[in-house]
């Protein structure tokens, strides 16, 4: 077995060596009933190398890929161009096959990674601190939730109609049992987000009002009056980003007065994969650092004064406080983060507004041409490089029937709403810069055919 | 192999080493080991290393929410961006490297297959959202993985979607609620030995839960006379790690999933620790109702520097209807992913969705391939190796390293050792310090926190008999130093890219983020 | 940038590297600098790193010739593998870890894209003897990347197929041969000068002809007087390099080529230095008959520790007729690879074959993809910054090292410095030796033979400023300590993971293959 | 421009430091008239990494993948599954950008192996010693036929009709221009080797008869003969293994008195990327050493006494030797080199051994299933893992016949040997371990449809 490096004889000599007879003697704690003597039944033996490389080829083969399509997809999952050198930093052993940094002489790279990264991501959300990475963007929502209601010891939050709804599902299923109250809405076709009925909410017992910006639909709202109107009422803005890319172009949320900035970080460097590993992204005030989940990497000095970094502020981690700790997360996503800080490395201020001014572009010119189709129409006064269309005939058929020929068309509203009849014919629509012309017109033709 | 394998005796300190200490570069660097500043210190504002076109937004329909001041984001050309995270690589420690018996977290070889297979396009370039119709090979890769775990395991249903161990916890956690509810019984404690990982208390807390702690016995295991005293109708679960955090089976574990269950309380058990038994023991068959499975460890999947992981959760029957959104199902010979529109018909009491999307999928295709791999028969010999692995370690340094639990048997996956017996102010510290310079990973320490300066030694199976040999060498030259409380060892590493680093200032004065030297001037 | 990154005082001996020196460890280890045996010391005899079946070759029809005794290969599990190979290579340097300024050897960045378009399935895993309309996307990348070398270049015709630049050298020496011999007129001396590159002799009498070299003059250059003196009708070629391997462009380039046409000879350009020029000149204007390309140098394919490179040969018309097989050709919009078979009816006069199968094609992939992403105005953008790097380098030491022809005018992309002034018995060797603890890769040195106690520095042009500036400090601080006669300089390096090695002991006994102990004793 | 780390403000400040108005300053040796003031014409500009993938991987698609289809083809070049981690091994950039060793200091990782891999090699070779690569296995023909003439100071060598025809055009290029004779003829499509023509041909000018193993048509034949007779007439005997793997199996050309064994290394390792960049394997005895081309890595010790690796005898080369350097070689293969070397440590003695008996199992069953077809015979009496069959139609037009049902069905003598009349109807067909059952049944199929 290719992975064993024990041979028969070096096993014979260890028990030897340990005053063993038989391997079993080391499992004499196990009772003899939960023991197994044979192999589990059913199951197939080891295999070659090329033998399982051909079953998962086989599986691999089973799905139409992103980038063999026209494909419009998005809704918190984008797909984008991450150069070759991301992917072959990640798989440096020294980054892929170490542990949480918990010794820091010999984990500076990881370290320094981290202290680069929560920089940038603090930076790009107009935020004082970040944290070293989440699982993903959905549950750092509701971590977000969670720490509003400590500081401002309120559990009512509010959720715009705008957020992405798995993130809206998440925080439900928590706040069952959390005991916290969450106002939520599904959103409208419309171009109006919900920042009247968002302020309207907002009373003395809200700890935090959540807004996705730019929101479900692609709509752009500014947060500055939400932010205001929370304040006011002592609660807290906590802004959720799922295209961070978006940033590139428009206002960070931190700017406008988001208290806690989280988001999904997938976007940049880190690619599809459908739908995991992603990397959550955790930005707040310095004054709430005590609060925040998570790991976070600081600078200090060692012993003969030389500038170094280690994790810290664990006092705030379950390894130490136990059920005290501001949350239970131990393994967070850093492999992600260091794709998402290298790609981001690479763009770089310039690069990362090119790369947003063209994805903006190449959707504004597809929204033109799409909502030029006979009965479609889009709903979006703004937005970055998603919007949404309303179509004259029920989504989620139309994605299906669009696959026939070869397009994965986008998101239906259908697929996130089931069973919201007043969403039926909303199709999200996402234009990156991996979208070609010829891409456009193959969903334009497409969509005209399903529509008519 | 020789323990020295540069076949060189140990250079007496006048030699060598004498003028690489009167030698002092003006780089910093030294040789190999570069010095490498921030990104932000390379900067030089508007570098990228990408080509990209400057498109004019003219037209551009962003709610006049355009940007109105810089990022702050320094952009590095590609062969600086390449050049620095190779150095900073460099600084690290891996699997990859050498012996990482960081006990609890079984850091064993990561096959670079998997990430070979992780990379195929038809799964890495695969939107969550597409329709289910073109991601059928990706809905058979998490059904092929879940069939494996159930059979491993002897349980009736597992959720794929929780995305590290915690967060399996959490999920385990939420379906005991669930059914308590369900059945009209809300309890509102949950009961964890103190050897138990600080994610235990701090889920069930999480899950809004009060935390107990159940005692361990002289032989490090649960003490099942305490536990039972306290099983009272307020007890909604106790969580159990088994093999326990002190590499030991707790051989009363199918009694007290007994007794919790006699208590109308669920035996949530803590997973960690499965690569000791995998194929040798189905938890199924000890009574658990829950338990996470941590693919970033029994499976393989690289740990990379913290994370992502993955942990699904199986569950026993009374559990199974409780489990989270989504999950998939085999309908005919298509496979459904049931998502929230679908569990009014098929999953009624599901309490929920714990995650965007679907879970980790680059983490399913890696243990799948892992496990396929194996088979039944190697996972089996996993388990068997990693212990045997243990064993030898905990056997050859017995006589040199106080261990407390060694007399009660043999130990499963990991070795546990005591600072009994360090002189002089030495302390556990010190000795893993020293362990750096000598070429190896330390083990986990003081955690269990039932073992005075614990030290759990992890070897896991991938090691060779020739690595142990060197390491077992290299820990009992330490500890004889420790016991004579050799000053030397507080200076420990020396080699290493830096000494020992000041965390005491790290959290009085916490800097995070990097601040331009005007700014952080500005700040103080 | 700082020169130190690490923002810190270099250290007084008496503190850290002192500690340091007193410590000695039993593994040999020093924290991540980790000693690595041999294979032979690892192996335990029946160990594998794969999974194959054993099977029975009952009816093996092996002529009778069956293995009768062991090979005496070790085998190592994957992960002791991937461990051996992993902390052998962190005793490498690398461009990937800092600056490699190996005059004459263009160590430039190698961008990734290039190694993820190689590996592509339509790339990698085609057979060379495929049928033709199956590899007409592999015809495609040759037929481009010839064209593109045609532009650049402006020459008539390219051989492809040569495996390296001496290759190449081979290739463009035996179309002289075959031209002169085509008009009966045999020729049996080649000049090259004395700065050339020890390939260009080697490669002459290799292909059969008796070498004379041209001195060089003052500047550098090639004394051009002295050559018309030689160019009688004994002369079949001269070889020069232009830039030549002092970094200097050889102004009188085309009047040499005019002369050594009128004398009936040829004229041979050794292209090793062409990424200083391209974009800026095209060889093809002065005059030039053959000139190869390392496109493991100007265009980028990573060099790998020692090849695999390639060596493109490009020709002007009076060569082009005698151009080796195979080569591609387009017929219609189809491309068809001209084998043996065909050269009857497409190249008569072609001298041959030099290799199997149909050159690099793994090189061409990188190098097509590496100019594509340069493009006309990369390329010139190349050749511009080298030479910027080269001059700022020349500038910056010129003061406090020998730079020979740095008052004759700039350089190319390369600057070279001579040991003139070093006291106390202190070398080149000794100054390269101690740029090892500085972090960086030592220039080329010895060569060319030209100046004495050579110091050839080529950065490229994908070293930034800081990178630079750090390297002259160093440079700097180790000049000064060399015309000091510090003694110290001897010593170094004693960062690195060896010091100095005795070269002579490896000569005088060769041990050129590893025997086990036994084995070695007895062969005493 | 993403690799050209200068900035404009660096250029200028660079050029001022330098004491120069313009970068033309620095070009000033350059005559004006040789000079391009502008780019040069017609060649595209720089291009973005997604522009250049796209491109290249539509090139990619125009060939057909040999792993996609049933696959036949050998004949110097063999598709063996590599293990994954050969390909993450040689990406790592301390290999793979790294330059000859020429510091051993800081290239103890490439020296030591480079050593490894030179006892791996004179091991499965049967030699006492081998070299650290050559270009392949063609060009390390031509070089071992030039040693032989330099030890036996004779300049006649006798070429095997079963050398691959590609060595032998190599070899009579170089003669043409050193004088070398060769005697070389074409095969016989026979079960018998021409042996016998050979040792007749040998006499007292003869430098070294060549012979491979396995030959071109995969045929085994026993090199003892051979070698006594070149002995015994003082010459040498050089052997050529094309086929690697084969030696897990059968008997080592040194142990059957080879002088000088070289070959391709390219099956284990290297994988078959159109022809190259492959790896030449090249091995003696040690009593040859100084007549040896190449590099070679040897044992020594540093200044504390420890073990290290240094490129040694250089004087054989050209950068001492110059115009009396043993080769011209500079730059070989060291990083193909290490993929072999990586592939076999992961092999070793048993995966080798286990390799080879299943290629050669799965040879002998596809023979005797394509022998069957009516019209078709196997030629070969011995063989390892590619035999040649004779079949009732020209060869060459049945391969592209296959093409068209999508099998690669074999290599067409006549491809090889153009105009040869009687070898016209050979087709060698190469079966090894990635080859399955499916496979053979296709390739059946098809070639019973072509010889119908
Ligand atoms: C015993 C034990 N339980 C739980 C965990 C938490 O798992 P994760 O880090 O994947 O959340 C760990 C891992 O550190 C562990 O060792
Ligand atoms: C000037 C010069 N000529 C020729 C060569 C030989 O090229 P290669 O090593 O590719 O055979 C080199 C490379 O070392 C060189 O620098």
């Amino acid at each position: 077995m290719r992975y064993l490096p024990l041979s028969d004889p070096d096993r014979s000599a260890m028990l030897a060596a340990i005053g063993a007879t038989s391997i079993d003697d080391l499992f004499v704690d196990v009772p003899k009933e939960a023991r197994l003597d044979g192999l589990i039944e059913g199951l197939p033996l080891h295999a070659s190398e090329l033998a399982v490389e051909r079953h998962m080829t086989a599986l691999s083969r089973k799905n139409m890929v992103a980038g063999e399509v026209p494909f419009f997809l998005g809704c918190g999952a984008y797909r984008h161009h991450v150069p070759a050198s991301v992917d072959h930093i990640i798989q440096r052993g020294e980054f892929l096959t170490s542990y949480t940094p918990y010794q820091p002489e010999i984990a500076q790279g990881t370290l320094q990674v981290l202290f680069e990264f929560q920089t940038q991501v603090a930076r790009l959300y107009g935020c004082d601190i970040a944290n070293a990475s989440m699982y993903d963007g959905s549950t750092a929502c509701w971590e977000a939730i969670q720490m509003a209601g400590r500081i401002t010891r309120r559990n009512r939050a509010i959720l715009s109609s705008g957020l992405h709804p798995h993130y809206v599902s998440v925080a439900r299923t928590m706040a069952r049992f959390t005991g916290d109250t969450l106002e939520t809405a599904d959103p409208e076709l419309d171009a109006e987000t919900d920042a009247d009925r968002l302020i309207a909410a907002i009373d003395e017992d809200t700890s935090c009002v959540v807004v996705q910006y730019p929101d479900i639909l692609g709509r752009i709202a500014d947060l500055g009056p939400i932010a205001e109107a929370a304040h006011a009422r002592g609660a807290l803005l906590v802004a959720v980003v799922t295209e961070p890319v978006a940033l590139g172009l428009i206002r960070a949320p931190g700017e406008m007065g988001a208290d806690i900035v989280v988001g999904e970080g997938q976007s940049i460097g880190v690619g599809l994969q459908f739908g995991g590993p992603y990397v959550g992204l955790f930005a707040c005030a310095e004054k709430f650092v005590r609060q925040m989940p998570g790991r976070l990497a600081g600078e200090t000095v060692d012993a003969e004064g030389k500038r170094g970094f280690v994790l810290t502020l664990s006092t705030r981690e379950q390894h130490i406080r136990r059920e005290k700790a501001t949350s239970n997360i131990c393994t967070s996503s850093v492999l992600c983060a260091l794709a998402f800080t290298a790609h981001l490395t690479l763009l770089g201020e310039k690069g990362l507004r090119q790369l947003a001014s063209l994805n903006h572009a190449r959707a504004c010119a597809a929204a033109e041409r799409l909502a030029a189709i006979p009965g479609v129409s889009l709903i979006n006064d703004s937005f970055f490089n998603e919007f949404t269309l309303r179509l004259p005939v029920e989504a989620r058929p139309a994605v299906h029937a669009m696959v026939e020929k070869g397009v994965l068309g986008g998101v239906s509203l259908g697929r996130l709403y089931p069973g919201v009849k007043a969403l039926e014919n909303g199709l999200v629509v996402a234009v990156t810069e991996t979208v070609t012309d010829e891409d456009v017109d193959a969903l334009e033709a497409a969509l005209r055919e399903v529509c008519a | 192999m020789t323990v020295n394998p540069s076949g060189w005796r140990p250079a007496a300190p006048e030699s060598a080493d004498k003028q690489a200490a009167e030698t002092v570069t003006v780089t910093g660097n030294r040789a190999l080991m570069l010095e490498e500043p921030l990104i932000f210190e390379l900067d030089r504002g508007e570098t990228t290393g990408v080509d990209l076109p400057e498109v004019e937004n003219s037209g551009a329909r962003l709610g006049g929410l355009e940007r109105n001041r810089p990022i702050g984001l320094p952009g590095l050309s590609e062969p600086e961006a390449v050049r620095h995270y190779t150095r900073l690589s460099r600084q690290n420690y891996a699997i990859d490297l050498g012996l990482f018996p960081l006990g609890s977290c079984t850091m064993k070889h990561n096959p670079r297959l998997n990430e070979k297979v992780a990379r195929m396009p038809g799964f890495a370039d695969v939107h969550p959202l597409q329709p289910q119709e073109t991601v059928q090979g990706a809905l058979q890769v998490i059904n092929e993985l879940a069939h494996w775990l159930l059979d491993l395991t002897g349980m009736q249903a597992v959720a794929m979607s929780p995305k590290a161990g915690a967060h399996g916890e959490l999920c385990g956690l939420l379906c005991i609620r669930s059914a308590l509810e369900a059945r009209g019984d809300a309890r509102s404690i949950v009961l964890v030995p103190e050897s138990a990982h600080g994610t235990n208390p701090a889920t069930a807390a999480f899950a809004g839960y009060r935390v107990e702690s159940i005692p361990a016995n002289k032989a490090g295991r649960v003490d099942f006379e305490a536990l039972k005293a306290r099983l009272r109708e307020d007890v909604a679960a106790v969580m159990i790690t088994n093999p326990n955090t002190c590499g030991l089976f707790e051989p009363d574990m199918k009694a007290i999933s007994d007794a919790v269950h006699a208590a109308g309380a669920f035996v949530y058990c803590d997973g960690a620790n499965f690569n000791a038994i995998v194929g040798k023991v189905r938890p199924g068959d000890l009574g658990i109702d829950a338990m996470h499975i941590n693919l970033h460890k029994t499976f393989s999947t690289p740990h990379g520097g913290g994370g992502p992981g993955s942990g699904p959760v199986v569950l026993s029957a009374a559990l199974a209807p409780f489990a989270p959104l989504p999950f998939v199902e085999k309908k005919g010979d298509e496979l459904v992913l049931v998502e929230e529109e679908t569990s009014g018909e098929h999953h009624a009491s599901s309490f929920g969705r714990m995650t965007a999307f679907h879970g980790q999928m680059g983490m399913f295709t890696r243990a799948l391939a892992y496990i396929l791999s194996h088979g039944a028969d190697g996972l089996r010999q996993v388990a068997e190796d990693s212990v045997l692995n243990a064993n030898y370690v905990l056997r050859s340094l017995e006589d040199v390293l106080d261990a407390p639990f060694a007399q009660s048997g043999p130990c499963m996956h990991e070795a546990i050792f005591s600072d009994r017996g360090f002189a002089g102010g030495v302390s556990t510290l010190d000795l893993a310090k020293a362990l750096i310079d000598e070429g190896f990973h330390p083990m986990t320490m003081y955690f269990p926190l039932v073992v005075h300066g614990a030290m759990l030694v992890e070897p896991t199976e991938t090691e060779s008999k020739a690595a142990l040999d060197q390491f077992i060498a290299a820990m009992r030259s330490i500890a004889a130093r420790a016991k004579s409380g050799d000053e030397s060892l507080k200076a420990a590493p020396v080699f290493a890219p830096r000494r020992r680093l000041d965390e005491t200032l790290a959290a009085r004065k916490p800097v995070l983020v990097y601040r331009e030297p005007e700014q952080a001037k500005a700040a103080e």
